[in-house]
Order: structure tokens, then C-alpha cells, then sequence
């Protein structure tokens, strides 16, 4: 399945390649982390609990970035496991400056998923990676708010 | 000759010159309406493990590690199996194909490797089904996941991963078959109709009780009891025995009630072997389940077939002259039963036209899905539903009546019995006849006023027809086809019918019915012999390879038990009762047999009927109360007769040879209206006539009639499993994969003509398979309906309605269709 | 068929049963169980505390007040909604719940089961959404009421928060209603549904073409504007093995219409 | 009331009570074919679709693996063990037998137990009637037709 989209931060592209860049910020970005592990610059480790309201969805997801062109583009494999599912998603986000002002980000992801949850049917899991996506997009919102104010 | 759909109890029993021929309700009844059945499931044993397979997440990757410590660690888990395991303690199955197919590895569990999502992996097994479950999910596996292959089409491209590197390459088997002159055919033809592209879809029967087993191991015989719901044990223990490296008599199978078969259950010889082998390694019977999601995703998908360059030589009247074409068949991963379908088709290769020149291209390739196996109508319905397909575009692009090219090139009654161009012999039938009684049925000669009728509601109407064979008692030398290498030909089946000491009539057979009723029919053909009641004979249930009759095909399978086992039962009731009679004519004091008669449960002189030896003096004479009788009195009351089909074996150079004994006929008509804002639509009228030769137990062929029409109309609306690109299955259980229920059934009218076959004792013929007769004639009616609103021709076996409404708004969605000359 | 371990709890009144649902993040309530067991039984999604609903018949039950306004207890199973003769004042609710799955779910599943699951293939948030219909939420801090456009949040999300419980569904005098869907088969799965309703304005959802009910208000209902107001909502439904997005726009379309017609013919 | 991995349950099934500790977890179904041994009711699917485990828990038609046993404690519950008086049949089973309306038999369990829910609610249904009462049971062998036919003949 593939997602993507455009978003126009109201902050430098420093400031959001910062935050896009930091793990710790990144956590606090993605749904029902419940703790959070940092290997290296590259290579990092998510245990989340993504919420589905039948009961939360755990996963063990590890993200390696592949690709970084500071502070343009970078592009992450990431790779969940969880019981229920198993979940891989490249994904690949692009900055530039704005027209008007502020950061012009492209991302884009490409989401597959199998096991019990993916047999679910396209109508829900669908809606749920966009139901995802759209959290971490505000989520992000909020972090480069709070670099720049912070 | 018609009969309606209603069976009046009155008619039952009693009175009646024969049990053959006669409603008699079903013994195997009285047990399942009270929930007495046995099914796999229902049988426990003391001690025993329940094993959970972990299947692949992945359609195709290589596995880098398992780690089951964490598994076995979890409470009440005695132990687990992985593929290298069983590597070591077996040789791959045994290959059909010849090469490149025969190269093919196949095991019991993945081996390095993953090629379909579901596959099995590891087994566990534990104390309790949830700790089983519980503990698969501690399972570690590590995958290296690579590129998958769901589409056939594209299976040999440059570039694609290769799913058996064994066999170099995704093509599994390749043969040409080509009967009669073809480029005389279309230098003569008035016209060629050439079509792009047909599809025949991935579904199957879905068989309402899942695979199961209950195995065994009797250490100190080194012999494994094998209760399970396999239907075709002599397939099984011929696939497992090699592998396990024992004999086949140390596999017994046993089977009581079976939920469902429909050739879904013919491939379970993986997961037998899985059993096996945990059964001998932790000591303890071993119980496997498989729940429906495990069932779509890892077994028995019946054959996805495509079409491709299609040629027809045609005549402007419509008489057909030949076609040709390439088919190319979807086996998934593994061939298990396959490449078998490469040949089966042929056994109705001119459907039931009288065409004489025929060529078709069979390939088969592997992909990342799960492994096909024989569905009802079993390879020939993909090609009849082809043939059929080529009927309907002929008469729509010829603008010729569906009707009259179908009758103008029906094999005739007075053709019969008829050879086809392949050497297969069809023995009997009236196709045309059989046609205007199913168009009577469904009120044909009113077509044009009801589709004017349903226009006036914003309806489309279409009439379709789908004419089939269904071919039965296989001569497996078709399998030299295949692979020149088999040592397979002819057919048998068994019976055994003995007197007991009391006089009981017990009858075993080799068969493994899953609700065709074979303890009724059996009984109603030893009853005429014996002339006694069918309540007087015992027919055992299910199947036992070491106590009851088994022969080397026994099984239930491709049509074939009101000839090969019913003429089984016959042989042996026959033997039977000339032992009777030999053993009254010595106790009568060397009365001879002419003078005697059977009667009332014994046995009399005609010309003193006081002089009667009851059935159960002469089971107690033999068995118990011996003395004295004559030395060479030949006589054990036990007989076993094994019944042969005349077959000879076919000539693989030429693929020509009769294929199979008998063909039954469907024609199946059925009436459509489309709302075509949504594509949305409803049969509104059905009917299936049905011709099997003579019938034993009318409503049980009835009842096959209606059960494959009903599973062929799923499969036309809405059934198919359908993968996504990375080989995920989207439709893996009943929420996406809509099998009929109650409110989706049409009304339908049953019709019959019984044209009973000169090749079978009884003039039966094999039935019950039906040839997916509603899948041709639902495509057929939808086509029809579109006729004038956009033309669209039927491209794919299964038209839901989103299908349905893209070719009314895109009509070039359906099949690409081109006439030349 | 084999749920993950679940401790489970039976709760006799609301005060427990939200004490229950508050003590635990991984609790989960358990209604009529004809959704939730079978994400258990795949093990899609696995509470870690089930309680259940069923002993708290003050959940269950169904009233028509002097107004018109009719009150469904979270716990009334389609079977009693079908039943009632209080129901009646709306007959779209009986009519549709008669089209929900079959006798057996019918008996179990509940109308609050159907909304809090919001699965995009279930017939009553659409329908809910149709009729305006107001959602009150118990929690620790009391009860609250929120309109179905702040109700559906998601598929499986709802404003019914961690250790809150949907206790009532109030549905507002009216008979003007209609109901259409596309389902695979004769009232199999849902591939796109709509329900109308005219009473005083036009107010349609339409349901399984995105993650919540999508809520048209078009000026009038005739087919024209109707259409136009689908067109206009710019929906991306999902595609599936069903349909594909354009196919569930298309239906939406179609679908809408005949469920305006449906209520204007109920006029 | 504090929330339990594990129960004491006590059920009454056609006229006999068991009492049994059973997991939270355990669906009715499986509670009733492998704790008690009642295995005439049958699994025919996973999501709840197939009816092949319906029974009648207090009055009411259910699909016993949308349950869990410890939801049915105290229940009352009819299977298709508790149909037929002894050994005679009673008039259901005796038109699924007539009408041959069973092939397999796997799900005609099942579907005894909503054509008895709904002869009991109405003796006299419609032919739409009992095709609506019977939408939650699939059966693969007869395509239904069959047992429409015996569902009416014992409603007559």
C-alpha cells in the first residue's frame, strides 16, 4: 500500500531535519511508544502498542535509516513484528523550502503488511494506516513547534 | 423423462420390484441428525498432543533461523518439529511430474525456504489446544524476505525469482496436444474468431469441516494408525510410505464420517507425515485441527487457468471446426496432486461438440500461493468452462442463437457412443433433449417478453446456458501423459460382503464417502441380489485400510462410486450368493442350484418352499457349525470382489486412448436480471437437468445435482481467493470469501434423463461433480444481458458485481475478441 | 479459534464495570462479542481484560419519550430493537437491523457492540449518523453526549475514551428514513451502504467508503443534488477485493439516491 | 468483582448439569466438544460465519464460538444431542431424513438447531421465513434447496 502527502511546517528546515532526525523526538512522534531504543545514529528500536480499540496491537519495530542527504532527504526501512502482524514500510521524506515560508515536506511510504491482521480486509487496514499516518503527521506538527519554541 | 425437484416419502420403499431405483432414505442419516457422527475431530485419545503449525507470514523467503527453545520451554508443550527435522528423517514426496516439474523438493514442513503465506513451518505440539497456540507464537523465525510470484503470466519473465531452484526455473510441466488436421480446419473455415484472453479463477469447495488427524504410533510394530478426513488414502500412503521410508502397510488410515470433501481433501499428505513423525518422536497420539483461515490459506485451491491466443475455425452456419489454444495453469508452490491437471482436462477435450481438431498448449508454472488440488469437476472444468466460453463468443460475434450452435454441434444421440478425437469414448446421452427440457424449465420461449418485461424496471435480463460432461472412473494411465516414467494405468475398487454367524449381511468397502450415501446405495444393490430388505444390510461406515476392502485407487474421489463401487458390491454380493447356494444345495442334500431361489432373508427350494434355510443358519453352517459339510465345498460365506474398469493403456505419443469409463451430462439453464447502476444481480430463474445413467437412489443424485449447482454458482458470483502482489491472500475466510448461504439461493428446477451406459454392470454412470455447469451458465448469462448494452464478452469464471458493472461501463474490460476472414 | 490468555470479569452495575475498564489500559468491554471474539480468535487483537457487559441490564432496554425520541440501552441486542414495539417510532431501525448478519448475531450483537466496533462494513454507524443521533458516554467523571459527527473517530475508534462505556444511543423523533446497500450476496459483507433521512433538512451518511460515516447535508433531495453532494465530499474510499475505490464512489452515489428515495417515499 | 483468568462454571445441556473450571478464554463451543464431549455440534470456520456450533442457550439462538463458557455459566443450554426421544427421531430430523437434507452432515447439527429456534417461535414460517432463519448456517453439500423443503414439511 502506498501513502503520501505534502505538509508545510511553520519552522526552518533545520529545525524540522532536526527533529525528523532525532530519535527521541521521533518516539514521541509515533503511536503508543512504550519504550524506545537507540543503537546508533542509523539503527534504532520501537516497542509500540498501536492502538485499535479491539485491543492494542503490539510490535517490536526496527527502523535503520538508509538514505541521508542533510538536510534535504532521508529515507528509512522499517520493520515491525508483532504477533499479530508483520509490518514493512520504506519510507522517504524530502525538504525544501517553502514558497511562502517555513519547510515543504515530501513524504512518501510504502506500507506491507501480513499475518492475522492483514488477512483483516483492505477496508479496514486502509483506513487505519491513514488513521496512523495522520497521528504521526500531528504529532510531528507538535515537536517542531516545540523545537522551535524550545 | 423430467422430474420436479419434490420427492414424496410415500414413494419411498415398500412394494418395490428393486431397492435400485427408489428413494430410500439415507442410513448414514439417523446417526448425523442426532449429532452421532464421528468426525476426525470427535475422536480423543488417551495422552494425546495437539500440534499448531507456525505458518509463513512471508509468500517467499528464505528462513535464516528457528529458534523453538522459548516454545518448548512453555508450559505443557511436549515438543515441536521444524523442517530440518524433517529433512532428515525423509525424503522429499514423490514427484508426478517428469522434468522440470519432478526436480520440485517438497516436505512435510518449509526446508530453507518459504514459497506461499500459510506454509507450515514449524509444528508444535503441547498438552492443550491453546498452549499449542500459545506456544507457536515464542517460535523465533528469521526470514530473508524475497520478491514474490502471484501472477502465472509472468512466471517465466526474465528477472522473476525463481520458487524451486531445484527445478531451474517456475515452469513445472509443458506438453502439446494436437488431435485432427488443424491448418486444414482453418483453410477450410469460413470464419476464425480469434480471443485474447479467458481466465478461469481460484476457488475451491470449501468443504465445511477443515483437514484433520488423530495419529498414532505403535512402537513395537513400527506402525502408525492414521485417523484422519483424508478422502483418498491410496494417494496418501503412496505419497507418504517412500517418504517415511516404510512400507504402506504400516500406515493404516481410518476414517468414519468425513464433513465435506469435494477433492479438497485429497493433499493432506504433508500434514499426515508432520503428525507421523511427532507422533513417533514425543510417544503420544497426535491431534491436528486445521482452523478455516489455515485451511484458505494453505490447501487445496482448485487450478486458476488461463487462456491465451485462442483460434476457432467456424463455419458461417456455426459448425465448428476446431480450435487452439495455449492454457497455462496455476499449480502454487508445490505440485502435490499436480501437474495431474495438465492431462485431466483432456478426459473432455472437445467439451460435447463434435469438433475433430483440436491443439491445446499446457503449461503449468509454480507461484507464490498455496498449492492447488483436485476441486470438484477437477480440470476439466476449467476447460469446459473454456469450450463453453468459446460457444457463447462464437454465436455473439457470428450473431448466431446460442441455442442452435450448441445443437448444430452437440454430439447426437445416434452418434453414441461416440469417439472423440483424443480416442475417449462418450457411452451415452441426448444433449439435446437434455437442453430443451432445461429450457422448458426456465420458460424459454418466453425470453424476449420477459426482457422487455424487466427492462420496463430498469432491468437487464440474460438467459445462459452451460452445457458439461462429467467424466468418471479415471484410467490413470492418462498419467503417462504427464510423465512417461508412471507405472500407473486402469483403475480398481473393492467390496467385500460376508454373512456373519448370525446371519447379519455386512458389507465394507474401500471408499471414504464424505455424504454421498454409499452405505445406502450399496445396500440397495446387495439387497436385490439377496432379495432381502436394504435394512438387513450392514454397511459399514468410513474406511479402514487394514479391516476393511481396499484396493490400490480406493478412495472417494472423480465420480466414480456408482461404477467402480457400487459394480464392486455387485461382483462381490454376486459371489456371495452363488456361495449361498452351493452351501443350500449340500445342506439340502445336493439339491442343485437351478432348483433353488433366495427369499425372505434365506434361501428355499422353489418346488417346497417349506424347505428353507434361513440367511442365519447359513452364517452359523460356515462359520460355526462346520462339520461335516464337503471337503471341496469351496465356500466361506466372505467374499471380496475387486472390480476392474476395461481400460488399456493410452498411447502417450499420440495422447490418444480412452481416459475415462463413463461421462454424465449436465446442462444447466439459468435466467439473470443485472441493475445496472451497480452491477448488482439475481438469478432469477434455474434449472439443471442432469443425465448419470441409471440411477440407484434418485434424490441422493439429486441432492450431488443441487450441491455442485449451488457451489458453481458461488464460485460464478462471488468466490476467489485472490492475492495481492506481495502474496498476501485477501479473501482467507468466510468474511471476504462469500460462499452461498440461505437467502442467496435462486429458485431451481431439476430435470433428468437417465441414458444408462453399455460400459458398466449396473448402467450407471459416475456423477456428483457436475463440471461447474452454473459457472458456464451464469457467465453465459451475463453475457446475454449485456448483449445490448455495451456487448461486453465474459472474460473471467467469476463475475461479481463490481465485474459486472465495469463492463457495462467499459465494455472493452471483458474479453478482446477479433474475426478474421 | 484459540484466544490469547484474557482475564474476564462480570460486572452487575455500571459503577463496577467502568471501575473495571478504569483499573486496566488493556481492558476491554465486552457487549454482544460478535465482532470482538473473532478479532480474538484471530488474535488481531487481544485485551488483556475483558468485562462484560451482559449482567448490566440497565444497559439493555428500549424507550419512546412523549416527544418522540426514542433511547436505546447500549446492550439492546438487533434481535430486541427488531422486536420492539417502541422501536417502531423509527421503523428504519428495525429494517435495518433485520439486515444485519444473520438470527444467530442478531440475538448476541448489540446496537452499542455495532457502533463502538465501527468496523466500516456495519450498517448502524452510517445509519446513526443519518438520524442525528446522540451518544452518551459514561465515564468516572460522569456521563456526557456527543453527536455522531464527534462520535465516529475511526475504524474501531470512537469518543468512547480508556475506562468510559457507551451507555445509550438517543435518536431523535422522525420517520423519513431510508436505507440502501450493496452487500456481497444477499445481506453478506457490506461493500458500500448510505442511509438518509429528511427529516426537516436531508442529512445522509454513507457508509464503508472511508474510516467514518461520511455525513452529506446537501441543500435538497433531489437525485441531482443528492449526487453532487457525494461528488463533492471528495472521498477516497478503499479499494479491495471487492471493489475498487471508483466502484464504491460510484455506489456511493447510486446508493445515496435510492436511500433519499426510499425516505421521501416514507414521507 | 475482580476480573479472572479462570472460572467455576455450572451449565444445564439437555437436562444434565456439569460443573467445570474452564478458562476465561475457552469459547462455548470448544467447552461443550472437548470438556463435556458433546461433539455433535461442529467448527466449521473461524469469524462466526458458518453456524455449525449453534445451540440454544436460554431460549435464545446462539453461535457458540462468538461465546466464551464463562458467559454461559448458569445458562440452560439444547444441543442437537437432546433432539431425538432415545432413539426416535423427532419430526425434524425426521423430515431432514426424508428430504434428504443432509449430505455430509457436518453442519446438519447446526441447522437442527435454528430450524428448531424457529419452529418454536413460529410453527408456521413462510418459505422466506425459514431461508431468513437459516441465513447463519452454510452448508457446502445440498445448496440448501433440500432443506427448505424439510424445514416446511415439519412446520406442516
Amino acid at each position: 500500500m502506498n501513502v503520501s502527502g505534502e505538509r508545510t511546517f511553520a519552522a526552518p528546515r533545520d529545525a524540522v531535519w532536526k527533529v525528523l532526525n532525532d530519535p527521541a523526538s521521533m518516539a514521541k512522534t509515533m503511536p503508543g511508544v512504550e519504550s524506545f531504543d537507540v543503537h546508533d545514529d542509523l539503527r534504532w528500536t520501537a516497542n509500540v502498542k498501536i492502538p485499535l480499540g479491539l485491543g492494542g496491537l503490539k510490535m517490536k519495530v526496527d527502523m535503520e535509516k538508509v538514505e541521508e542527504r542533510a538536510p534535504e532527504h532521508a529515507a528509512l526501512n522499517i520493520k515491525g513484528k508483532g504477533v499479530g502482524a508483520m509490518m514493512s514500510m520504506k519510507t522517504s521524506f524530502d525538504l525544501s523550502e517553502a514558497d511562502g515560508a517555513g519547510t515543504l515536506m515530501k513524504w512518501a511510504a510504502d506500507v506491507k503488511i501480513a499475518g492475522p491482521v492483514g488477512s483483516m480486509g483492505q477496508r479496514v487496514i486502509q483506513p487505519i494506516v491513514n488513521q496512523q499516518v495522520s497521528h504521526v503527521l500531528a504529532a510531528l506538527e507538535r515537536e517542531v513547534q516545540n523545537a522551535v519554541a524550545g | 423423462m423430467t422430474s420436479s425437484t419434490t420427492i414424496t416419502p410415500e414413494q419411498v420403499i415398500e412394494a418395490q420390484e428393486t431397492w435400485k431405483g427408489q428413494n430410500v432414505p439415507r442410513k448414514e442419516d439417523r446417526r448425523l441428525v442426532q449429532g452421532q457422527g464421528v468426525f476426525v475431530d470427535d475422536v480423543k485419545r488417551h495422552g494425546m498432543g495437539y500440534l499448531h503449525f507456525v505458518r509463513s507470514p512471508y509468500a517467499h523467503a528464505h528462513i535464516t533461523s528457528i529458534d523453538v527453545s522459548a516454545a518448548e520451554q512453555h508450559p505443557g508443550v511436549y515438543g515441536t518439529l521444524t523442517g530440518e527435522e524433517v529433512a532428515a528423517l525423509t525424503d522429499p514426496f514423490f514427484q508426478i511430474a517428469s522434468v522440470p516439474g519432478a526436480n520440485v523438493k517438497d516436505y512435510a514442513l518449509a526446508v530453507g525456504k518459504v514459497r506461499y503465506v500459510g506454509e507450515a513451518i514449524v509444528a508444535v505440539v503441547a498438552e492443550t489446544r491453546e498452549a499449542a497456540r500459545d506456544a507457536s507464537e515464542l517460535v523465533e523465525i528469521e526470514y530473508e524476505p524475497l520478491d514474490a510470484i502471484t501472477d502465472a503470466r509472468h512466471a517465466q519473465d526474465d528477472g522473476v525469482p525463481t520458487i524451486h531452484e531445484d527445478a531451474g526455473g517456475n515452469l513445472m510441466w509443458h506438453g502439446v496436444y494436437e488431435w485432427g488436421d488443424l491448418d486444414a480446419a482453418f483453410a477450410e473455415a469460413d470464419k476464425v474468431v480469434k480471443i485474447d484472453e479467458l481466465h478461469f479463477h481460484r476457488f475451491n469447495s470449501t468443504p465445511l469441516e477443515c483437514d484433520g488427524a488423530l495419529v498414532e504410533f505403535n512402537r513395537g510394530m513400527g506402525q502408525w494408525t492414521i485417523t484422519t478426513n483424508n478422502q483418498f488414502p491410496g494417494f496418501a500412503v503412496i505419497m507418504m510410505g517412500p517418504a517415511m521410508k516404510v512400507g504402506l502397510d504400516k500406515l493404516r488410515f481410518v476414517t468414519q464420517d468425513i464433513g465435506g470433501g469435494f477433492g479438497n481433501k485429497i493433499t493432506s499428505h504433508p500434514q499426515l507425515v508432520a503428525c507421523c513423525l511427532l507422533a513417533r518422536k514425543l510417544n503420544r497420539p497426535i491431534q491436528w485441527t486445521e482452523w478455516r483461515t489455515d485451511f484458505h490459506l494453505s490447501m487445496s485451491h482448485g487450478n486458476e487457468r488461463w487462456f491465451h491466443e485462442t483460434e476457432v475455425a467456424v463455419n458461417n452456419d456455426g459448425t465448428l471446426l476446431g480450435f487452439r489454444t495455449k492454457a497455462l495453469d496455476d499449480a502454487g508452490a508445490y505440485l502435490r496432486y499436480e501437474p495431474l491437471g495438465g492431462v485431466i482436462w483432456a478426459q473432455v477435450t472437445p467439451g460435447m461438440y463434435k469438433w475433430k481438431n483440436i491443439r491445446v498448449d499446457f503449461t503449468q508454472v509454480a507461484t507464490n500461493k498455496a498449492p492447488v488440488s483436485p476441486n470438484r469437476g477437477y480440470s476439466r472444468m476449467q476447460h469446459l468452462w473454456f469450450t463453453e466460453r468459446i460457444i457463447d463468443i462464437v454465436a455473439h460475434e457470428l450473431e448466431l442463437d446460442p441455442v442452435e450452435i450448441r445443437k448444430r454441434n452437440y454430439v447426437r444421440v445416434e452418434d453414441m457412443p461416440y469417439t472423440t478425437p483424443n480416442g475417449c469414448v462418450y457411452d451415452s446421452g441426448d444433449y439435446a433433449q437434455m437442453l430443451d427440457i432445461a429450457l422448458g424449465l426456465v420458460d424459454y420461449q418466453n425470453v424476449a417478453k420477459r426482457r422487455s418485461e424487466a427492462e420496463s424496471r430498469g432491468k437487464l435480463l440474460g438467459v445462459g446456458i452451460g452445457s458439461t460432461l462429467d467424466s468418471g472412473t479415471n484410467n490413470f494411465g492418462q498419467s503417462r501423459m504427464i510423465n512417461p516414467e508412471l507405472q500407473f494405468s486402469g483403475n480398481n475398487e473393492v467390496a467385500t460382503v460376508k454373512l456373519d454367524i448370525f446371519g447379519e449381511i455386512v458389507v465394507t468397502l474401500g471408499t471414504t464417502p464424505q455424504g454421498q450415501g454409499h452405505e445406502t446405495t450399496a445396500a440397495q444393490v446387495v439387497a436385490d441380489i439377496l432379495k432381502c430388505s436394504v435394512d438387513d444390510v450392514f454397511v459399514r461406515a468410513g474406511h479402514d485400510s487394514y479391516w476393511n476392502s481396499h484396493a490400490g485407487f480406493s478412495g472417494t474421489y472423480a465420480s466414480q462410486f456408482a461404477v467402480t463401487g457400487l459394480s464392486a458390491v455387485k461382483g462381490a454380493t454376486e459371489m456371495l450368493r452363488e456361495e449361498i447356494f452351493k452351501l443350500a444345495g449340500a445342506v439340502f442334500g445336493g439339491v442343485p442350484a437351478e432348483a433353488l431361489e433366495l427369499a425372505d432373508g434365506g434361501i428355499r427350494i422353489k418346488e417346497s418352499p417349506e424347505a428353507f434355510l434361513p440367511f442365519m443358519a447359513c452364517g452359523a453352517i460356515i462359520n460355526a457349525n462346520n462339520a461335516g459339510l464337503p471337503e471341496d465345498l469351496g465356500v466361506t460365506l466372505n467374499c471380496r470382489y475387486v472390480y476392474r474398469p476395461p481400460f488399456d493403456v493410452p498411447d502417450v505419443e499420440k495422447k490418444y486412448g480412452n481416459l475415462t469409463l463413463t461421462y454424465a451430462t449436465q446442462i444447466h439453464a439459468a435466467v439473470i436480471e443485472i441493475d445496472p447502476e451497480t452491477g448488482h444481480y439475481d438469478i432469477v430463474d434455474y434449472a439443471a437437468v442432469d443425465d448419470c445413467g441409471k440411477r440407484i437412489n434418485p434424490q441422493i443424485v439429486e441432492g450431488q445435482v443441487m450441491g455442485a449447482t449451488a457451489q458453481a454458482l458461488g464460485a460464478a458470483t462471488h468466490e476467489q481467493f485472490v492475492y495481492d502482489e506481495d502474496g498476501n491472500l485477501l479473501t482467507p475466510n468466510f468474511y471476504d470469501y462469500h460462499v452461498p448461504h440461505a437467502l442467496d439461493m435462486p429458485p431451481l428446477q431439476t430435470g433428468f434423463v437417465e441414458t444408462p451406459s453399455p460400459f458398466t454392470p449396473l448402467g450407471t454412470k459416475g456423477m456428483g461433480e457436475g463440471g461447474g455447469a452454473g459457472i458456464h451458465a451464469v457467465c453465459s448469462a451475463v453475457q446475454d444481458a449485456l448483449r445490448n448494452h455495451g456487448g461486453a464478452l465474459v472474460y473471467d469464471s467469476c463475475n461479481p458485481y463490481h465485474r459486472v458493472w465495469e463492463m457495462l461501463n467499459d465494455p472493452s474490460t471483458g474479453a478482446r475478441v477479433e474475426v478474421t476472414r | 479459534m484459540l484466544l490469547r490468555e484474557v482475564a474476564y470479569a462480570s460486572p452487575s452495575s455500571l459503577a463496577e464495570a467502568l471501575e473495571l475498564l478504569a483499573a486496566d489500559d488493556g481492558a476491554r468491554a465486552l457487549a454482544g462479542g460478535q465482532t470482538l471474539i473473532n478479532v480474538m480468535k484471530a488474535r488481531a487483537g487481544s485485551p488483556d481484560t475483558l468485562v462484560d457487559l451482559n449482567g448490566l441490564d440497565g444497559l439493555k432496554g428500549i424507550e419512546l419519550g412523549a416527544d418522540g425520541t426514542l433511547e436505546i440501552g447500549a446492550m439492546t441486542t438487533y434481535t430486541e430493537i427488531m422486536a420492539s414495539s417502541e422501536a417502531r417510532a423509527r421503523p428504519i431501525l428495525g429494517e435495518v437491523c433485520a439486515q444485519i448478519a444473520d438470527v444467530q448475531v442478531r440475538n448476541r450483537g448489540t446496537i452499542g457492540g455495532n457502533v463502538c466496533t465501527n468496523d466500516p462494513t456495519n450498517h448502524l454507524p452510517p445509519l446513526l449518523a443519518a438520524l442525528n443521533a446522540q451518544f452518551t458516554i459514561a465515564g468516572a467523571s460522569g456521563e456526557r453526549t456527543v453527536s455522531s459527527d464527534d462520535f465516529f473517530l475511526g475504524v474501531y475508534l470512537t469518543a468512547v475514551g480508556t475506562g468510559e462505556l457507551l451507555t445509550k444511543v438517543t435518536i431523535p423523533a422522525g420517520r423519513n428514513d431510508g436505507f440502501a446497500a450493496v452487500t456481497l450476496g444477499v445481506e453478506g459483507t457490506c461493500i458500500v451502504s448510505a442511509a438518509a433521512s429528511l427529516n426537516g433538512s436531508v442529512r445522509i451518511a454513507l457508509g464503508c467508503v472511508d474510516a467514518v460515516p461520511v455525513v452529506l447535508t446537501p441543500p435538497s433531495d433531489d437525485a441531482d443534488a443528492v449526487k453532487q453532494a457525494v461528488r463533492d465530499a471528495t472521498m477516497e474510499p478503499p479499494s479491495d477485493v471487492h471493489a475498487s475505490s471508483e466502484y464504491r464512489r460510484h455506489l456511493a452515489e447510486v446508493l445515496a439516491v435510492r436511500a433519499v428515495d426510499q425516505a421521501r417515499g416514507g414521507a | 468483582m475482580s476480573a479472572t483468568t479462570e472460572r467455576s462454571i455450572t451449565v444445564t445441556i439437555n437436562g444434565t448439569t456439569y460443573e467445570r473450571e474452564v478458562e476465561a478464554r475457552k469459547l462455548l463451543i470448544h467447552f461443550v466438544r472437548d470438556d463435556l464431549d458433546l461433539t455433535g455440534s461442529h467448527i466449521g470456520c473461524d469469524t462466526g460465519n458458518c453456524g455449525a456450533c449453534s445451540l440454544i442457550v436460554d431460549g435464545t439462538l446462539v453461535k457458540s464460538c462468538m461465546m466464551l463458557a464463562v458467559q454461559a455459566d448458569g445458562a440452560t443450554i439444547e444441543s442437537v444431542e437432546g433432539l431425538a426421544d432415545g432413539d426416535e427421531l423427532n419430526k425434524l430430523q425426521a423430515a431432514f431424513r426424508e428430504h434428504h437434507a443432509l449430505q455430509c452432515g457436518y453442519c446438519t447439527p447446526g441447522m437442527l438447531m435454528s430450524a428448531t429456534a424457529l419452529l418454536r417461535a413460529n410453527p408456521h414460517p413462510s418459505d422466506d421465513e425459514i431461508k431468513k432463519s437459516l441465513q447463519g448456517n452454510i452448508c457446502r453439500c445440498t445448496g440448501y434447496w433440500n432443506i427448505f423443503e424439510a424445514v416446511k414439511a415439519a412446520s406442516e
